[in-house]
Order: C-alpha cells, then structure tokens, then sequence
C-alpha cells in the first residue's frame, strides 16, 4: 500500500476529482496549504509598501492507494492537474509524492489492511 | 409647530374593573397589600406623579391633528435606527456561537423581522395599541379599524392613540409611531433566542415567536403602554426595561431550561466564539440604534429625547467600563467581550430609567448594571442551566435592575415622577410589582407555549443535525468559506460513493 | 414652519415636441395606440390624477425661499441613509462571491461612490436636474449654473428645482436635495455589479459606470423625475422602481450576457459565498438605509415619509417570508441567503410603490415579490445566462413587478394618484409603457457601452487573473487572512526560486 | 420655530490678558510679528470676517431658551452618526492588523468610547465648554455647575454655551449639544490608536486616553470651541480639522516614535491584513457617521449643514479616486483598501473646511488630499518610524492640509469667513499659525504623558505577548474561529501533559 | 517508530483525545482537513440551485509513536472516533493510517529518536 | 528521499525559510495546523468562564529532499526554529520527523525521481 500526497492548483481539485473517479479512486483526504516552489508569485501592496508574495495558495490530497492504484492514481493525478492549454503541464502545477503506507484501518468497523482502503 | 390641541379629554375610567384568571395569578404573586393600592388608591396618594395613563385615551376617539416636522423628522430617523438593531443583534449573537451555527443564529433575527412584521400588520398593533371598549381596554386592544392597518391613518397624526407618552406637544403621524412600535415588537422576541441558541428547530422558532409575540408581548405592551390596567398603576417604563428586556429575559430563561442544554453542555467545547470582532460590531450597531430605541421613546424631538439621549450614551459607556472591571477583579482579563456585554447591560439598564432620571445618576445606573449583570451571566454556572448567549443574564436581570433603578431615581427635574430619590419610595415599590407582573406574565407564557410546541412540532434538532451544524443542517448552507478549498461542483456526480 | 410660498408657476409646456431617435424606438415598442395618450392626450382624462409633471417647473426659475427646519433634519439623515447602502450593497455582494474576489466586488460599490458622485458634481446633477430651454427639457437638463455646480445656493431652498414630488410644503435646501439625489445616482449602477461580479476589468468598470451614468441613467432620471417627457404622462414612481431597479436589472442582464459566462459556469464550482453572514449584515444595512431611500423620496418630513416608511417595512418583511416560502416549495429549505434575498427583492418592488399605495396592499406587494423574485433568480439556470448574484433576477424583475403594481394598488387615499383598485385601469397601461421605455432604454444604452469598451479597453480579465481571483490579480491585495501561516516578508530575496 | 432670541449680550472681553507658560512657547513657535495681530489686533483688520468667538458668551450667562424641533432632530440623529464612528474606526484599524491583534485593535476604539465618556460626565465637558471667569477662559472652562452635569439643563436649550457656532437661529437643549461634543472627545484619542497599534499594553492605553483627553483635548477644544483664546484669533474650524485630526496625528506620531516600532519592523512580515473587508467596511461607516460629525457641527438643520453635508460628500468622492490616481501612478495597482484610505482622508481635510468653502473647491480639497495623504503614508518608510497604521499620514497631514485650505478656499457666499479666494490672505496666515498651535500642543502634551506612562505602568507588552499576539496574551480571548477543529474544552485535564 | 494519520469526525476530537491521553499518548498535531469517502454528503442551496457537498468536514491528527504505542494508539483512536450510539462505528467515522517512520528531532534539545517523540 | 516534517512555532517561519534557503532548500509545504504537546497552553475567557487552551497554532512544513539534503535540511529547521535568546531552544519549538520517501514525480513535465524533488 501507497500513501500519495499531492501538492496540486487549487483550481484544478475538480478536475483532478473528476480523474481519479475515471480511475475509481474515490477515497481521498484534500486540505488547505501553502507552498513555495520554482512558481513565481504575485506582488501585494499595503498603502504604497509592496509585498512580495511568494508562498502560494495549493491544495494537498492524501491518498492511500493499494499497490495496483499507485499507476492509475498518479496518470489521474498528472492528466487533471495540468493546467497549461491541452493538457500541458505548467510551473506551479504541483507534485506528487509516494510514501510507502503499512497499515489502514477502518474505524467504523475496525477492519484492516487493503481492505479497508 | 403645529401643535392643534393638547391631548385632553375626561380620563375618568379608572378602576381596574375586570379580574381574569391571569390578574388573580398577580394578585396572588404580589398579596393584598400591595393589590389594594394598585386597584385605584395609590396614584392619587403621590402628588406629582403624573403617569402614563394620564396622557392615554382609552376611549378609542382618535382624531386627526397636525404634526410636527421635527419630531417626525425625529420619528422617521429613530425608527430606522430601532431596525438596524436586528442586525447588529444578529451580528452580536451570530458572532458568539460556534462556526456551525453562524447563519442559523442570525437567522433567529432576521425572521424576527420578518415574522413579527408582519403579525404587527395583521393585529399585533391592534393588539397592543388598539383601543377597547369597556373593561377590555384594561387587558386588550380590540379595534377592527386598526386590522391589517386598514384604518389606519396613512398621513396625519391622531388623537387617541394610546401609549405616546410624550407625543402632546409635538405629535407625529400615526404611521411612525406604529412601525416605530413594530420593531419593538420585533425585537423582544429575537432577544430570546440569546437563550435557546445552537439547539432549536427553526420551524418551532418561527413558531414561538409569532405566539409569544401575540399572547406575551402584545398584551403586556397593551398593559404599560396602551393604557392597560398596569399602566393604571402609575409605573413608569420609558423605552421598555419591562415590556422589552425583563420579558425577553425571563422568557429566554424558562424556555432554555425547558429546552434543555446543549448536546456537551457545560463540559464540552462548546464555547468557541466564531467571530467576536462581528460580536463587538453588533454590540456597536446595538448601541447606535438604541438611541432610536431610547430617545425615540420620546416619541417627539425634544427635550426629553435629548436628556434620553445623554442618560442613554452615559450608562451605557460605565457599564461597559464596569463589566471589565468585574472580570478584571475576577480573573485579571478586561476582555473586548466583556465590554461589548457591559454595554448591552448598561442599555438595557437605562432603558426604563433614561426619560425618568437625573442626568448625574447614569453613570451610577451603568455601574451598577455592568457589575450585576457579570454577576448574572455566573448565574447559569451555579445552577446549571443552559442560557446559551445569557439573554437572561443580561437583558433580564438588567431589565430587573433597571426597572428598579428608575423607581430610585426618578426624578421630577427631568419628568413628571419622583423616585427615592425624591423622597417616594412608593414607586420603588411600584415598579418591583409591576416588573414581577411581567416576569409571571413572561414565565407562565413562555412556558405555555414551549409546552404546545414541544407536543406539536417539537422544539429541537436532532442530535446529528446539532453536531453537523444548524446552519447546514436546516438551512442548507455554510457560514464561512475563507479557505482555498474550492466548493465541490454541484454537477460532478458519483464523489458520494 | 417657513412656508413662504407654494409651488406655482404656470406649466404651459405640455406636450413633447421633439422626437428624437430614442423616441422613435420607443415609440415602436409600445404601438401607436399606447403612444396616443402619452402625447399628451392622458393626462387630462383621469381626473384627480396629478403627476410628477404637476410639481415641477421646466421653466428654469430658482427663487431662494425659507426652508422648514424638521424637512431639512430628515433629508439629512436620510441623504446618510443611502449613502450607507454602498457599504451595504458591498458586504452583500462581497458574501457571496468566492473568497478570491471578495474585495473587488466590494471595490465596485466603493469606486462608484467614488466615480459617479464627482460625475454628479460635474454634470450629472445638471443633466438630471437642471432646466433646459425650450423641447430639449424634455430630454436632458442643460443649465451652466448647475455645472461644476457652480450655480448652485449652498445655503437656501429654491424654487424650480424640478423633481422634487412632494417638496411644496414644507421645502428643503437645494444642496441637500442635490447630494439626495447623486446617491441614488451613485447605486444604480453599483447594483449593475451583480451581473458581471467575477469577471469584469476593474479599468472597464470605472470606465463603464462613468459612461453608464452619463447616457443612461441621468437622462433616464431626468425623463421621470427632473421634468422630462416621461414624467408629462402622469406615470409615478416613488423612489426609484423604474430609473432605478428597472435600469440598473435589465442593464445588468445585457451586460452579463455581453461579458460572457465565469469560466467553470455552470458546471464548475463557482458558488461559494465567503461569509454569508456579511451578506446577511449587508442586507441589513440595504433596509436600513432604504428608508432613506424610500421615505425620503417624499423630500420632506410629512406624513407621505411616513406612509411610504410603514408601506416599505409592511412589504419588506413579507417579501422576505415569500421568499422563504418558495424555497420551502421547491426545496424544503428556509435559507438565510433567501430571507436576505426577498427582503431585497421587496424593497425592490415597495420603492416606485411606498408613496402611493394604501397600506393594507404592501405586505400583496411584498408577498408577489418574493415569490416572483425567487423565480427571476431561477431564469438564469433556465435560459443559461450568468448572472452571478441575481441583479437583473431579483432587481430587475422586482423593479418591474413594483412599477406594474404600483398601477394597480395606487390610492387616492394616500396621494394625488389613482390605481387599478381605484377604477383607473390607464395607470396601469401608463405604468407598463414607462417601464417598457426604461427597458428599452437601459438595453440599448447599455449594448452600445459595452460594445465600445469591448472594442477599446477590453471588458475581461484574462483567464489566469480570474482563476487566481480579482483581489490579488487586480487590486493586489487578499481578502481574507484569518489562518495562522505567517504573510511572507517582504523583504526575504529568493524566496521565488 | 421657537426662536426667542438671538445670541447677544456684551462681548467685550477681547484681549488675551494671561501669559501662560503654554503660550510662551507658542509664542517662540510663530515669532512676534505673528504674535502682534493674535494678541488682538488682527480681526478687526480684516472686514466682514466674523469668527468663533463672535458666537460664544465667555461671560458664563446660560440662560433657558426655546429649542428648534428640526434641528433637534438632526442633532440628534448625528450624535448617533458620530457614535457610529467607534465601531467603524474598530472595523477599519481592527482589518487591517495581524489576526492575531484584531480584537486588541477593536478594543482601543470601544475603550475610548466607555472612558471618554465617564471622563467627559466628570469633567471632560466642563473643562472644553464650560465658562470661567476672568483671564482663565482663555485656557480651560471651570464652572461647578458643568462637573457631574449637576447643572446642565436637561431639558431645555440654553445661552452661554460656548461654541455653538450656528446655533443661534434654531437651537437644540443643551444636552444633545453635550453629547455630540462628547463624540468628538472620544473619537479623537481613540485615532492615534493607529500608530501604536500591535505593541501598547491596554491598561497603559486606558490611562493614556485618559490624561491625553484631560490634558490634551478638553484645553485644545476650550481654545478654539470653548471661547479661548485661539478662538478671539479668528481662525476657523468647522468640525474639528485642528481640534481632531491634527492633535490626533501628531500625537500618534510623537506616541509612535516614543513607544518604538513593532517586532520586526519594517523587515519582517508585519503587514498582514486579517480582513480587508471589515476595514473597507469600517471606512463606510466612517464616511457614513462622519455626516453626523461635519454636517451636525452646524448644531442646527439648517442650509449651512446641508452645504457642508454636500461638501463632504465630494471632496471624500475625489480623493478616494485621487488615492487610487496617486497610486496607479506609482505601482499600477488601485487598492480597495486605496481607495478607503483615499476616503478617510478626505473626510479628515474637508472637516475644518466643509461649513466654510464654496461648492466648487470641495474636488479640489478632496483630490489633494488623496494625493498628499498618499505621500504622507510613505513618510514612515522614508524616516523609518512605525505608525503603524498611519494615524500621523492620514489624520496628521490630511488635517494639516485641511486647515490650510480652509483658508484658501473659505468663502463668504457660504459663511462668514474669508479665504485667500476672496482676497484675504490673512486667514491662511492664522490658520497656519493655530494649526501650529495644535501641533505644539499635541507634540508636548503627548511626550510629557507617554513618558510619564513609560516611567510608572509601563508602556509595551512583553515581546512573548506581542509574538502571541495581544488578543490572546491580554484579553484572553482569539479573534477568528471559522475553522473546523472544535475548541478544546474546558473541562479536559491533564492535557497540557 | 511510527508515523499514525487518523482522520476522524470533528466532533470526536475531544473524545478521542481523551482516550489517547488514558493510554499515555498526549502529544499530537492536529488539521483541518476535508474528505470524499463513502460517507453520502448534505446538499446546499443558492437561491434554488442545488450543490451537492461530497466533500466533508473532518480532522486529521498525526501522531508519532514508538513501536510499543501503535496498537493503544490505534484502539484508542477507534474507542474515541466510533459516533454510534453504545460505541458502535458509523459510515464517516474515519480512518487511521500507519506509515513508518525513521527519525525524530526535537527541536528545543536537539534529541533524536524514540526518545524525542 | 525523504520526508521530512516540521512542526515549528507560526512566528518562527521565516527564521526556518531563510535558513533552509542558506542551505539551498527552496521547495516546501507549509499547512495551519495545531498542536498538543509538553508546551503549557493559555487559559481563554467568556463571560467569566474560563477554557484552558492546550491546542496550540503551529505551522507544519513539508519537504521532500534527496538523501544528501537530509541532515542539512534538519539542521537548518533547528537553527530557524528556536525561540531563545541566542539560538536556545525552548518548550514548544517543535519536532522533525522523517519519513522515508519512496517517488517524486512533478506534474508539470512528469520528471520522476530525485531530480524532481
Ligand atoms: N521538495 C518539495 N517538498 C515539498 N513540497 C514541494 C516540493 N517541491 C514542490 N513542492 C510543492 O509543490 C508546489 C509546486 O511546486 P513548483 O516548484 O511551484 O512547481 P512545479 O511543481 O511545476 O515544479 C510548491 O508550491 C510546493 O507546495
Ligand atoms: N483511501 C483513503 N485515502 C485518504 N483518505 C481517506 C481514504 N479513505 C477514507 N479517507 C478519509 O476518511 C474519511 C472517512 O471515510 P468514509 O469512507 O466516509 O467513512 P469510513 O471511514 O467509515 O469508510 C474520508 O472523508 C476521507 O477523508
Ligand atoms: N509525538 C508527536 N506526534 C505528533 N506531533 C507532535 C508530537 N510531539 C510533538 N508534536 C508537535 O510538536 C509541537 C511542539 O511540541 P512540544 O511538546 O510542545 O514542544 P517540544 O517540541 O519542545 O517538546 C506540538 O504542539 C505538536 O504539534
């Protein structure tokens, strides 16, 4: 089992969704945060005073995948993050990340392992 | 200023004369003794007091009269001011409760506006303001003409239209003093959902307050205002310390104790205030608009509006000092909630008083309100009741206070009725009986009508929809997105597998 | 009270003599057989009918005169209480966007503040208000005295002023008049900022209101309250129905569907209100400062300001609880976002009728515009346009609806003019031609501004502006920063690599 | 109206005949040619110029009269505008600071509110508009009858009081008139909360506004609104340029500098606005209750409140767009929170000027004000002192500025000044020099009690409070709660484990 | 030494932290985060349109441990999660998440290791 | 490759930032998130009531770093984070864990590996 972390545009999350649901990955954990990589940010001004904005808003989803997801989930990933005109990827686009995951369990019903994915 | 004629006309009803079931309840509550001034001897027994009665015709003649443009001036700007009250009260509540239930909390205001409005169109104003013949003026408006507001005059001011203490030397139209009595109205019942915050049914509140409204408020409005038997007695209340903040008080208190806690209540983290920046600004909202409230209740733009005015910004100003002195011996922490609170206490306070006192007691009357109502807000903690945002803690026992402040110190410097202060304790005595009417009144009421709604429609959420949030979980929506996250898409289907 | 004189003059100027090409379209639309009785054959027909046309003076004479000092207090405070609906307008239309554009669609009610009250002080104020010689006083006002104002007394009431309905008894200073009057040319078309919310340049925005201002609505206003050929039919608005809601709805519909849809729209995530509850709050603030609105279109304080502030709460608070009760058919859900929505929508359909209907058909008037409103806003999913928060939905439709049932409801009971439910079925036919002419208009009018800026500076951002939103793509600056993440300094070099 | 008689009486006190030590240096500051005409030669010189003093009775003769219900009204209503001021300057600084500090920032203003309010109950009032006998009116009012209000007439207008500049045709009880001077003595310390945002312990804050309200403002306000002395120079000041915003900004400044600049500053990443909304909203309010504070220093409805009200309106207009200019022009980007910068500062020059300049010069007064105060807002960044929310570049330079071009553009078509427009070059001259005046004042006073703070309680939090944040680590309380994690609970224990 | 993600109902915080505190766990970090999983959404309006909100609300905790900790931690995760009544499990309730973990510093002392968790 | 995670005092990022860039880290994650711990917490008031508050801001950084940047990377993290005078470490500065990192891939050009952390 795989635990993939994503760092993605937030505008891109529905596509990306909507990919991983082609994929049946349906299961997934997205939160708020910040990131500094090679994409340039924005410039912000208080009152005359500039501010160079380079911590940008992203997204994040965790996914805890089985071995035969790990593929699919990172093509869906991939294919619904870009965000460049047909498909290209662009800079800020985002990575993904693969962690290796041992165990998973169910709180509702305390199963465990693959099946609980 | 085209003042016509003064209010006149023979005031010679006097006595109480009916005795219904829920006059024998007071009569029960207060002993004979102080009943036996109340059904006719004391008013003569004080020479000075002139009281509300005397400037109220309960002999349903009303004429038209000309008005005066700076007290409708006046009239027109302090009843927008009442208004914005609903927000700011919205505001003040809504930035209390936790996240979940921001808009479900405001929304107890805004339908309250809406609500009551309308009630008020139907008979509420009849209710309260109508006139009556015979006995029944003592207990009730009932006067079709004033029915959906078709006899209403739409232009001129009238004559004998009860409850305009005020109104004689500068009269208004009728139609601003009704709508200006309509957010009264209003208002009282959204002070109680203070109260029963996070936990009621929207349906049993909508529910609640359009009877609470027709069988609590109006009537006692119609009592102390509109020339009922109370205002018979010779109690003073100039902008609704009774009527307003002891009924909404004490109702908040008996329905939130019939109600129940709050699903964690008092060891769960339930209380985690969303936004009280929003707070402070509701409790600033609440204090501009009233001044429409309170020097409004002049009902004229004159003098007594201004001394209203002045009473009103000292009191309220202490309060708030004295709230944070209280928690400041307490616990070391003058908090911004702490003031914000100490004024709400302080107007409350003052409401009453503001039109009866002498200018130097304000700051005594808002001392006093902020301390007692810090106390009051403890209260809940030793007896374990849920009076989630401390309507009972503020606006009844400072509605309480204040009632009893102004019997200390009404002065005839200001107004026409003399306190302690003045050397007449018998109308300290006065407004504790008439203030305890209105708390039977209140209690018995409320209760009444939470018991119905709880056989009926049901008074809570269930338990999912109170974690979940009300404000998703009746009304379908979320209070705060200011995260990135985008909104999932209302068109991408199968994300629920 | 300083009544020197009445307004008296005489009105010799009757029919509309020009027929420019506007008039030809207008003409058009509505039939020669409606156009008949508009040339000036109605008016005398009905008698007891007085229009607007009856109180103003085409005849360019402004004669100082006393001014009544309670008038003068309530224009004041309720020229204040406009101004205070573009905070309003703002935090209404700032809830409910995406958090990314929270403060440019706040920046659009601020820059008209901005934009259209220097456009009014250097001609706007002329082109409505002001007097033109001969026929072109039908269409425009020209009068150098009032350019740059210039001409204007700061100090007395005058006389000649056109547009001032309800003025005659009890007048006011001319400059409290004229700042009155540049708030209601200030909202209209900030409301515009509903339709094309999310997309729209900030540059063709400012560009688009001057221009809007300009050739829209001061003629528009001129036309109906400034002694032009509208206002000789004998068609009535109060406050704004026609020149206001109508003009700035239907405006709002062509100028959304000339920008083109949000990216994402329908399908995408595009609804996610930031902070409903500053909607809510900014719904407040609108009725709050529409009594200004409202009651002080009666331009004085009478007991017409009144009526029109009872009439205006009466639909108000029933167009909200409509609202709530459609969405409570369709969906079974009350929101908050609904409650706020009807209550817009009610003072959107009360404000051309507040001044003129008896008081027992404003809660019909606010019940219809709730219920109607709500399907207005359904419109948009049905025929595919986006228009992002409802203007020509709710103010468009609501403006409309008010201006039909101010013909039916229109009582001679409350003012000079006669409705359906007084037997005078040609207010309503007169009613409908007029707002047919405002759509009209307001459509072609709007349609050729956006055309050009289309072909100069552009309309839209470009699309990677609108996915990282306005606030930062725009202004520069970020709406919300309530999390505990630090803001990057300054000053760190590197950082970007 | 009830005008029983006009203000009369001898005014034949004329000389400064006291030497202070305060005017020594005063005197050193302007020089002797300067001097010479203050000392009571110059109003004669200059024909038609009636001032300040011309309206106030030093001579301590209140005396009852009849009161204007219109202007009452008004009087009313913008004390009500003013105290709305508080919760918008909350909104407005309180978004603007780090979330962590928002309710600290909230809470200077409301602080100000309760404080200055006690104070002026106290003492406050008789200190600024009190009469005093002799010599001594010319520095400070001291009469027993104002201290605890204990005389102030409740309810009726009176002569005598000082500094009720049109009051004389249509006057209001003195009351409302105490009151609304009350507003301008809170609101006027509760600015220089601004630059010493973010680090000032609150209890050494309470003590500050305190003394600077006591020692500081009740004496400037004495001098040019009491009857003292600046106010027999003949310098103007309609609503408080001077008397307010300057005393307000320099004061800030000296505080500033005295209390030293934020943790971090200018490197770190100090400038972090947790709701640009709120502060854009704030700035409404402001504009909003600022009607209130410029149009109601007329003291009366009347055409001279009307014009400054259309005055205000435009030049606030302007320089929110010349703000927005000024900074397109350096960076390209028009700011929301530009163009409500733009807006405050124009509000702050037009408020000497409003009741005095002609129609025309309100853009003028306005655009220069956007573009100055813009330039005034970098200054901090130039000499690297940390006022931290510009309460010296806007209030300070903005009021500074206004003062001058009162002035210049003063008119007698409008009052009863003259400005260098009309030819008198004299005005800016003694503006010059009573804005100086201030300065000074302002300057020393504010160094004297900061220092004293800084000896005895201590002026800044800890560096671990100030890096927590002060909401937190002195109210105990946490500004923004709107995600989801719940709150931990009281209750828990063991878990700081 | 492991690295346990738990994602769980809001509500349950206070419960489970109580839970993890009887078996000595007290140190943990805690997120806002979001989730898709089976757990069927609530439905919002705008003005009349419908918006089907999949994505929920939860917490997400992350817990360093030593080996001998995983299992409390997990059964006292799941005693403190489970929102049925009787402590019966529900769809939502969440998940736990068990990824190996290599190091630990702390930051104060500089210590590495188990003993630093 | 690894990943690391640091739980740091909110006003200390830029410390941590500046000293990661000193040793040419520049890509990072950064998240909101709270955190319990040995660190004492500050009591909260409403209305007189008291709430201790033990849940304390932090913020955490996500890196992914190759192999060679490990001990680096931690060093730089401790360096920026602590809060004393002098460069002492104090109670609550936080931890850094490291997770090992099984793949990268950056979604913009598909890069895997090493070369596209
Ligand atoms: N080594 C890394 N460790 C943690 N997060 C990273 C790393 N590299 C990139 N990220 C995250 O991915 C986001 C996108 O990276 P960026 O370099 O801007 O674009 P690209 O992915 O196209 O190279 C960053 O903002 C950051 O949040
Ligand atoms: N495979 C997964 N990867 C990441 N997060 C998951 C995964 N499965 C579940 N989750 C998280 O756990 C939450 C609860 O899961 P859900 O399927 O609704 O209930 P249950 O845990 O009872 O099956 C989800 O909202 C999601 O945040
Ligand atoms: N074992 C752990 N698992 C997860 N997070 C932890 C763990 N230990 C500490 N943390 C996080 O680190 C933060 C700081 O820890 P704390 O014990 O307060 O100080 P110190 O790091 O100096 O020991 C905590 O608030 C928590 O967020």
């Amino acid at each position: 089992m795989k635990w993939i972390v994503a760092i993605i545009q937030p505008h891109r999350l529905e596509a990306v969704k909507q990919a991983l649901s082609d994929v049946e990955v349906f299961r997934l954990t997205v939160a708020d945060v910040q990131g500094y990589g090679r994409q340039k940010g924005h410039t912000e001004y208080f009152r005359g005073k500039e501010l160079h904005v380079n911590l940008l808003r992203k997204v994040r989803l965790d996914i805890a995948v089985n071995e035969a997801f790990v593929q699919p989930t990172i093509d869906a990933i991939t294919k619904g993050a870009r965000s460049g005109a047909g498909g290209k990827g662009q800079i800020g686009d985002g990575k993904i990340f693969v962690l290796p995951l041992e165990n998973v369990v169910r709180i509702s019903d305390g199963t465990q392992g693959g099946g609980a994915i | 200023m085209q003042v016509l004629q003064a209010f006149a006309g023979p005031s010679s009803w006097r006595g109480v004369r009916a005795a219904p079931v829920v006059m024998m309840l007071l009569l029960m509550m207060t002993g004979s003794a102080m009943a036996q001034p109340a059904g006719g001897g004391l008013a003569p027994a004080i020479p000075g007091v002139a009281t509300l009665a005397a400037t109220t015709l309960p002999t349903g003649a009303w004429a038209k009269r000309a008005y005066d443009t700076g007290s409708t001036a006046w009239m027109l700007a302090a009843t927008a001011l009442v208004m914005i009250m609903m927000p700011g009260l919205a505001l003040y509540y809504g930035g209390i409760v936790r996240k979940k239930n921001f808009l479900a909390t405001m929304m107890t205001s805004y339908s309250a506006l809406g609500i009551i409005c309308v009630q008020w169109f139907l008979f509420g104003y009849m209710l309260a303001f109508g006139t009556s013949s015979g006995w029944l003026q003592n207990i009730i408006g009932w006067e079709p003409s004033r029915l959906l507001m078709l006899g209403v005059d739409p232009i001129h001011a009238v004559t004998g239209v009860p409850g305009a203490p005020a109104g004689g030397e500068f009269p208004v139209p009728e139609t601003i003093f009704n709508i200006f009595q309509a957010m009264f109205a209003v208002i009282t019942p959204a002070l109680i959902a203070g109260s029963i915050a996070e936990r009621m049914k929207f349906s049993a509140w909508c529910a609640f307050i359009f009877l609470w409204g027709t069988f609590v408020y109006d009537p006692l409005a119609h009592f102390i205002w509109g020339g009922g038997w109370l205002a018979q007695l010779g109690a003073v209340d100039f902008a609704g310390g009774t009527v307003v903040h002891i009924s909404s008080g004490v109702s908040g208190l008996v329905a939130a104790i019939m109600i129940g806690k709050r699903l964690g209540y008092p060891k769960g983290n339930i209380i985690q205030p969303n936004s009280l920046g929003l707070t402070l600004t509701g409790a600033g909202l609440l204090w501009f608009g009233w001044y429409g409230f309170n020097a409004g209740s002049a009902n004229a733009a004159n003098g007594l509006a201004c001394a209203a005015f002045l009473n009103t910004t000292i009191a309220t100003a202490m309060a708030g000092l004295a709230w944070n002195f209280a928690e400041w011996c307490h616990h070391r922490r003058p908090t911004t909630l702490g003031i914000a609170s100490g004024f709400v206490a302080g107007l409350v306070a003052i409401t009453p008083a503001c039109g009866y006192v002498a200018l130097w007691s304000s700051p005594i009357i808002g001392f006093l309100a902020g301390v007692v109502c810090y106390g009051g807000a403890q209260l809940k903690t030793i007896f374990g009741y849920d009076d989630a945002l401390d309507a009972f803690g503020v606006h009844g026992i400072g509605g309480f206070l204040g009632a009893m402040l102004t019997g200390v110190f009404a002065s005839t410097a200001i107004n026409t009725t003399a306190g302690v202060i003045d050397g007449n304790w018998y109308q300290l005595a006065l407004q504790f009986y008439v203030a305890g009417d209105a708390v039977l009144l209140a209690a018995v009421g409320t209760a009444v009508i939470v018991w119905v709604l709880d056989k009926t429609i049901g008074l809570r959420v269930s338990d999912s929809v109170e974690i979940e949030g009300l404000d998703v979980g009746i009304h379908g929506e979320n209070g705060w997105q200011v995260g990135d996250i985008p909104a999932p898409s209302a068109v991408l289907p199968g994300n629920a597998m």
